[in-house]
């Protein structure tokens, strides 16, 4: 059984102009426990919103929620929202979330809103409230005193680090991390890296990485998703995907990495995704891909296994 | 951007689009006040009481009776400058007899009946007027009959009388008129009510019979007052004569205590209360935007002067102050709109500093002074255009402030007297106690008519809130008192 | 720090003010020549029981009238003779009324405002309760669900609340309530006679109270609830409540911890705001219930006979309550809101 | 080195911002503390730092948007603190800014052409056919085209790129030597960044520009430009041939900015990557001696705490500012 599996999944939001099809029918399954899957995609190609329908935190403008996510067994769609929060919820699956400097109540304790989930309700004694959440700053390498400020109080690395303690607290599977280091400096991004690594290997926790940049994918995922367009392009292990990509798009995205070293000049993918409230029949790439022909116009492209767990939606593919 | 995105946000949203509607309507009426009423209204015509005198006193508008099973008696007034006889040069014929007939058809009297004469000369001796009704019945009371003024010492003939102010007589306050009543009652077999009774309410006997020993009926049908006048000399003449049947019901919207008409007072309130409105707010936001930008842009000592004046006006309770300040220098209404600026200008001198602080540390401005740009330029044009649309909503949601101040003010008495308006007449209504007399028609409509202008403007605001409103809540232009 | 310097400035100001558009308008020196002329009026009569010569009474009247000039301070211009009263009545010591006097018949200033100033906090405090009870209640739900058929006729409600003036709504009620359907007393704040001390009597002044304590509720609320509305929906689109969503809080704690808590200080500060809108409001509100309050007794010092020494005083105490407002406001905020504490 | 290529040159610049600390304290933050370059004409030079390292500050002290608290900016062998009211707008005609966000840094309330037209109005070329015409050509030269078309449009409408394709436009209309590209790229996305440089590495190629380029990317540094200098709290701690100090990075900083940088390789995820323990120290306090030194990881010479290590020429145009060449091993 997949540890993860997601089947045809559709967020769209309301518009004026129509329903903008932020996610469309994204199926994946991501077999193994305690490992990383890496969704890339540029801005605007639904990769929030699918964090965001992972993690059932849909935003009132939905018009379209569909699809299952079968997680040990259990569909989370199916799921009533009192059973999703008391079982799931932050319990199996949590988040961090992206910008991470708002993530925080201004007015509250850092240390206090990372244990915060059974400060309320469930109860503990403050007190042990207060080792805990010290002890789990401590493990995402801050001082234990930093539980005890506010959070405009805290520096833009510190920010960064405190999300990634309260999503730990209750010891879940599955960690979803939407742009973790977006707007840090590569040396803070490259801590924050360091320090996610360290808790896959330590602890064991799966995580799905939600980035715009495949560089900083290849750091921690051992899979990779590539969406456009709302749709999922290609998908597969990140040695296939990095160094043996198959579809036209991952493989401009990657040519636009400029290398450190070497001097290949980095290329460049010019126009930009497609609407997503009227997009084109056919395939997502069309108007931005080199290699476009005539069945990319008209049909949507077939989902094709071109290499042992590599699947990749490309007409250059079907026979 | 913004700019059209106001415009469209105010066609898409519901109050938005009740917001022009209502705008417009105003605009609309406005335009015909000013082009139909003289400028001077307040003093010639609402302060002048003459010209109301003909009116009934606090009546309820005539709509009214559409609610009610009983009619109300009509207000009527009748006009002749033609006599039905003249003198005809023979020497036992000097009379004037003028003709008033009319028909009354209620379930009461009229209120009061009253006749009018204007422009009389005469050469040798002065004339004497009397006054008849005759009834549908064929009864006829003498209701009046007197002299006019003889001649002045020192006056010489022709001698003139009433031309500036006409003859003015309460028929059914006469004294005449109640003998005449006295008469015919006398004549009665039938037992009738006392005179105690029926002397109060005069006009219910002129236009009535004893219908039991308590009370009068109505008598319908045709009436005729006849004026007649003796002159001594052909010559004489006499030019016009005035009846009023009173009613007990007036116009659209009634009469107040001094019979004036309160549709014609309300309506010339409306252009005033624009006039008030969109002056005040406009000088507001002038002085406040203009400050905002200096102290933002030039900061420095300019800056904190600026600043702190602002925090100190922000801070002092407004009404008290205004009621001070226009008491002491006296209640004109541009002085009213004046003090208004000068107590309100901070709220947009904060918000549009704040914005200007941003902007001009942002690079759009950094952008332009690279590029050589003078100061004024990047004020106007990469400061101010951002600013513009918090401005212009701020100048539409001052407006009802400025129109409640004025209207409170108006209401304590410190309204511009030469100046009618709503909350003057509100004041006047209070004092004179037509909230305890049940005068509803004198509290109700101008609060109403102060109510939908403002509420025009805040519907207005209320539409462009989804472009303005981030900053716009910020600012603390609600704090004005209502 | 600052703040708390504004505020004093703010009281000096107004003192100021007041003092020099009365003394420039020769209006202060009117005002006391009108007193002493009513003064030596009502000395006419019994000097003249007494002194029988025509020109020794004049000369009498006119020692008299020295003697009062200079007792009111007449002999000297008003830059110095204002400016002392101003910084008497910062002392507190309100002096004499010229021509008011306080129930109990007394002319001292402070015993004339004093006892007005319970009526005044009376409606005041009561309504502002209600009022922020209502809008935080009110405001607070509808945020969570706008759009809605609910919200928009609150908002329609709001807009019309604040387009309405406040005395006319009293009047309204007067209207109703006193004359068609005599359910509450149209003015006043005890019956005649008053009933004696006791439950009786505060039942009584409740009856009394209750339109316009209503009709200034009615006029604060609409705003109010707008305001809170606002705030909170600005905050309820915060990211961090997404993340307390997202963490499995229960919308109770959500809405109570992260969207309540954080909102609270501009909560806050649009209560106290408003206060300088009842603070006026009650000018008026107080005039149509013929309450006897402070707003009651400036109106009576400005239109009626005018007293300045009244005006100052009340002047003054109106912006110390707006002013002792405020800086409950900045305590407030220091409590509840961290990063001012850190500034 | 030819003198008279010199572009821009900046000497022992200092700038300093003042900030209230307290009631009457105040505290000098030392953004840009003793830098000294050249700027040879149709040269790119790439500022590289972390935030706060003051590369945008210096950036501006160049263009005279600040003024430094000590040392000079000469622009064509003159400082420009000397230029008066028609000199200084001669020198706003030839250095222009590009700035990181195309959101925000032109007015949203007018049109692509009234937004390229503005410079040629501020500096009065031409007459409105004259501009009308410059204006077309160089939304052409920025690839907007069809140029007609866009130039009705407004802002809102574009993408990213295609704003940050105006800002250019503006720029170099009035056909300026000296651009300070403040991280153009950074807020595009990364498949599009390349995309805008090759187009400033034409135009630069085209009117024989000089580029002060500001970037946090040290990829992109080596590929579009000529020479790299590395910043670190104020100071210049390396400064070279790109290529060179990007493949031969001698200062301890650089080699860890250069480590901390991930490549798409399926084998980053099997290590940790080295990198400079602790946050960025804040231009408040910064630290005696070599500013790097309390978060440097090799061994410490005395100097190092005491006194600032100076800029020193290691291989042909190859600068350093670190006590420890030589006593390091080989990258």
């Amino acid at each position: 059984m997949a540890f993860m599996e997601i089947k045809d999944l559709h967020l769209y939001y309301e518009t004026t102009r129509g329903p903008l099809r932020a996610v469309e029918g994204f199926s994946l399954s991501f077999q193994e426990e305690g490992k990383t899957l890496g969704i890339i995609g540029e801005s605007g190609s639904g990769k929030t919103s699918l964090s965001l329908a992972i993690m059932r935190s849909i935003p009132g403008n939905v018009s379209t929620y569909q699809g299952s996510i079968l997680f040990e067994g259990r569909d989370l769609m199916r799921l009533s929202a009192a059973e999703f929060r008391k079982d799931i919820r932050w319990k199996k699956i949590s988040m961090v979330f992206q910008g991470a400097m708002n993530s925080f109540n201004p007015v509250i304790q850092v240390g206090r809103q990372v244990v915060e989930r059974l400060l309320s309700g469930d109860g503990i004694s403050p007190r042990k409230a207060g080792r805990e959440a010290e002890s789990l700053l401590e493990t995402v390498g801050l001082s234990r005193d930093v539980a005890y400020r506010y959070p405009h109080e805290l520096s833009g690395g510190m920010k960064q680090r405190a999300p990634i303690a309260m999503a730990l607290y209750l010891k879940p599977r599955l960690i979803v991390l939407d742009e973790p280091t977006s707007a840090l400096d590569v040396s803070i991004q490259a801590q924050i890296m360091n320090l996610l690594k360290q808790l896959k290997w330590n602890l064991g926790i799966s995580m799905i990485l939600i980035t715009h940049d495949i560089a900083l994918a290849s750091d921690i995922c051992d899979y990779i998703a590539v969406i456009h367009g709302a749709k999922l392009m290609e998908y597969g292990p990140a040695e296939n995907i990095l160094i043996n990509p198959q579809g036209p798009y991952t493989q401009k995205l990657l040519a636009s990495i400029p290398r450190l070293h070497g001097d290949t000049r980095p290329q460049f993918l010019s126009g930009a995704p497609c609407d997503l409230v009227s997009p084109p029949p056919g395939c997502r790439f069309q108007s931005r891909c080199p290699s476009v022909f005539e069945p990319c116009r008209e049909k949507e492209p077939p989902w094709l296994e071109v290499a042992p767990a590599h699947w990749t939606g490309c007409w250059l593919y079907a026979k | 951007m913004e700019r059209h995105r106001l415009l469209s946000e105010l066609k898409k949203s519901g109050p938005g689009k009740v917001g022009v509607v209502l705008f417009a309507l105003l605009i609309t009426v406005s335009i015909y006040v000013v082009f139909t009423y003289p400028p001077d209204f307040g003093p010639i015509r609402w302060s002048n009481p003459a010209v109301w005198a003909d009116n009934p006193k606090a009546a309820p508008p005539a709509w009214i009776h559409l609610f009610s099973d009983t009619r109300p008696a009509e207000h009527q007034v009748f006009e002749t400058t033609s006599p039905v006889h003249a003198p005809s040069g023979e020497t036992h014929d000097l009379e004037y007899v003028f003709q008033i007939p009319f028909t009354h058809q209620a379930d009461e009297p009229p209120t009061f009946l009253s006749f009018a004469l204007a422009r009389a000369v005469y050469h040798l001796r002065p004339p004497v007027v009397t006054v008849l009704l005759e009834r549908p019945d064929g009864e006829e009371f003498t209701l009046y009959r007197e002299i006019l003024r003889g001649p002045r010492p020192g006056e010489s003939p022709p001698y003139q009388r009433h031309f500036t102010e006409p003859l003015r007589v309460l028929l059914s306050a006469e004294r005449r008129a109640v003998e005449a009543v006295a008469g015919f009652l006398k004549g009665l077999e039938d037992p009738v009510p006392p005179q105690e009774q029926w002397q109060r309410n005069l006009t219910a006997a002129l236009f009535g019979s004893p219908a039991s020993p308590e009370a009068f009926g109505v008598l319908s049908g045709d009436y005729n007052l006849v004026v007649r006048v003796m002159v001594n000399d052909p010559a004489d003449s006499v030019e016009k004569v005035r009846a009023v049947v009173g009613g007990s019901v007036f116009g659209a919207l009634g009469t107040d205590i001094l019979g004036r008409d309160l549709a014609e007072g309300l309506l010339f309130g409306l252009p005033v209360a624009l006039l008030i409105g969109l002056t005040a707010s406009l000088i507001n936001t002038l002085v406040g935007t203009s400050l905002g930008l200096v102290s933002g842009y030039l900061g420095g000592v300019a800056d904190v002067i600026i600043q702190r004046a602002a925090d100190i006006v922000s801070n002092i309770p407004l009404l008290p102050l205004l009621i001070f300040m226009v008491f002491i220098l006296g209640p004109n209404l541009w002085i009213i709109i004046l003090i208004l600026v000068a107590f309100s200008w901070p709220g947009l001198t904060i918000m549009v500093r704040t914005m200007v602080l941003q902007l001009r540390s942002g690079s759009e401005v950094e952008a332009a002074q690279a590029l050589g740009a003078s100061r004024t330029r990047i004020i106007f044009r990469h400061i101010f255009p951002h600013t513009a649309p918090f401005v212009f909503a701020q100048l539409v949601f001052f407006t009802p402030s400025a129109i409640l101040a004025e209207a409170g003010l108006s209401f304590l008495g410190l309204g511009d007297p030469s100046i009618p308006t709503w909350g003057q007449i509100l004041e006047h209504g209070f004092r004179t106690g037509a909230v305890f007399l049940g005068y509803w028609w004198w509290v109700i409509p101008p609060g109403l008519l102060i109510v939908l202008t403002a509420i025009t403007f805040m519907f207005l605001a209320l539409g462009m809130e989804p472009v303005v409103n981030p900053r716009l809540r910020r600012a603390r232009s609600w704090r004005l008192w209502r | 720090m600052v703040r708390g310097i504004t505020m004093v400035l703010v009281l000096i100001a107004v003192q100021f003010l007041l003092v020099i558009s009365l003394g420039i308008t020769g209006l202060s020196d009117r005002m006391l020549e009108a007193v002493i002329g009513e003064e030596l009026r009502a000395l006419r009569p019994s000097l003249a029981e007494t002194i029988r010569d025509p020109d020794e009474l004049e000369y009498a009247l006119r020692v008299r009238r020295e003697e009062l000039q200079t007792s009111y301070g007449l002999d000297r211009p008003w830059y110095h003779r204002l400016p002392e009263m101003v910084s008497r009545v910062f002392t507190l010591d309100l002096g004499e009324a010229h021509t008011l006097r306080s129930f109990t018949g007394s002319n001292r200033v402070a015993d004339i405002v004093l006892e007005r100033l319970p009526n005044t906090m009376l409606l005041l405090t009561t309504s502002l309760i209600f009022t922020a009870g209502i809008g935080i209640a009110v405001g607070v739900r509808l945020a969570s669900k706008v759009g809605s058929l609910s919200d928009r006729i609150v908002s329609y409600f709001s807009a019309v609340s604040y387009a309405m003036p406040a005395w006319w709504v009293g009047i309204l009620f007067i209207l109703l309530f006193s004359f068609r359907f005599p359910i509450f007393p149209s003015g006043g704040m005890y019956g005649t006679p008053p009933p004696p001390a006791g439950l009786f009597r505060f039942l009584d002044l409740l009856h009394h109270a209750f339109l316009p304590i209503i009709t200034l509720v009615l006029a604060s609320a609409g705003p109010y609830i707008y305001v809170v509305r606002t705030m909170t929906l600005d905050v309820a689109q915060a990211d961090h409540v997404t993340v307390a969503r997202a963490k499995g809080l229960t919308e109770k704690v959500v809405s109570r911890r992260h969207i309540l808590r954080v909102a609270a200080p501009p909560i806050v500060t649009g209560l106290v705001l408003g206060l300088a809108g009842s603070l006026g409001g009650s000018i008026l509100v107080e005039t149509v219930f013929n309450w006897q309050g402070m707003g009651r007794l400036y109106y009576e010092a400005v239109v009626g006979t005018p007293d300045e020494m009244v005006i100052v005083a009340l002047t003054f105490m109106f912006t110390l309550i707006y002013v002792i407002a405020r800086m409950i406001l900045e305590v407030l905020y220091v409590i509840l809101d961290p990063r001012v504490r850190y500034q | 080195m030819n003198s008279e290529n010199v572009l821009v040159k900046g000497e022992s610049l200092k700038v300093y911002f003042f900030v209230r600390r307290g009631f009457f304290r105040s505290t000098a933050v030392k953004a840009v503390d003793g830098i000294s370059f050249q700027l040879r004409r149709g040269e790119t030079i790439a500022l590289v730092g972390e935030s706060g390292s003051g590369k945008t500050t210096l950036g501006r002290a160049t263009l005279g948007l600040i003024k430094p608290v000590e040392g000079t900016v000469c622009f064509e062998g003159e400082d420009i603190s000397t230029f008066m009211d028609h000199r200084i707008k001669e020198f706003r005609r030839k250095a222009q800014p590009i700035f990181q966000d195309p959101y925000s840094s032109i007015n949203p309330y007018m049109t692509v052409f009234q937004l390229v037209e503005e410079p040629l109005i501020i500096h009065k070329r031409g007459d409105r056919k004259e501009r009308e015409k410059l204006v077309i050509q160089t939304l052409e030269q920025v690839k907007l085209i069809p140029a007609a078309e866009f130039a009705t449009k407004y802002p809102h409408t574009l993408s990213g790129g295609q704003r940050q394709r105006v800002c250019i436009g503006r720029a170099i209309v009035l056909e300026p030597e000296y651009i300070v590209a403040d991280e153009p790229v950074s807020m595009i996305d990364a498949s599009s960044r390349a995309e805008i440089l090759y187009l400033l590495r034409e135009l630069q190629e085209r009117r024989n520009l000089s580029f002060l380029y500001i970037t946090h990317d040290l990829a992109s540094a080596r590929h579009f430009s000529d020479r790299i200098a590395v910043m670190y709290l104020g100071t210049q701690v390396e400064t070279g041939p790109s290529r060179e100090v990007i493949e031969h990075p001698l200062h301890p900083y650089t080699r860890r900015l250069l480590q901390a940088v991930p490549e798409p390789d399926p084998r980053n995820r099997f290590h940790l990557r080295p990198v400079i323990p602790g946050d960025p120290p804040s231009a408040m306090d910064v630290p005696q001696g070599c500013p790097f030194q309390p978060r440097c990881p090799e061994s410490l010479v005395d100097e190092c705490t005491m006194i600032r290590p100076p800029l020193n020429e290691i291989s042909k145009g190859h600068h350093v500012a670190c006590y420890l060449q030589g006593k390091l091993p080989e990258s």
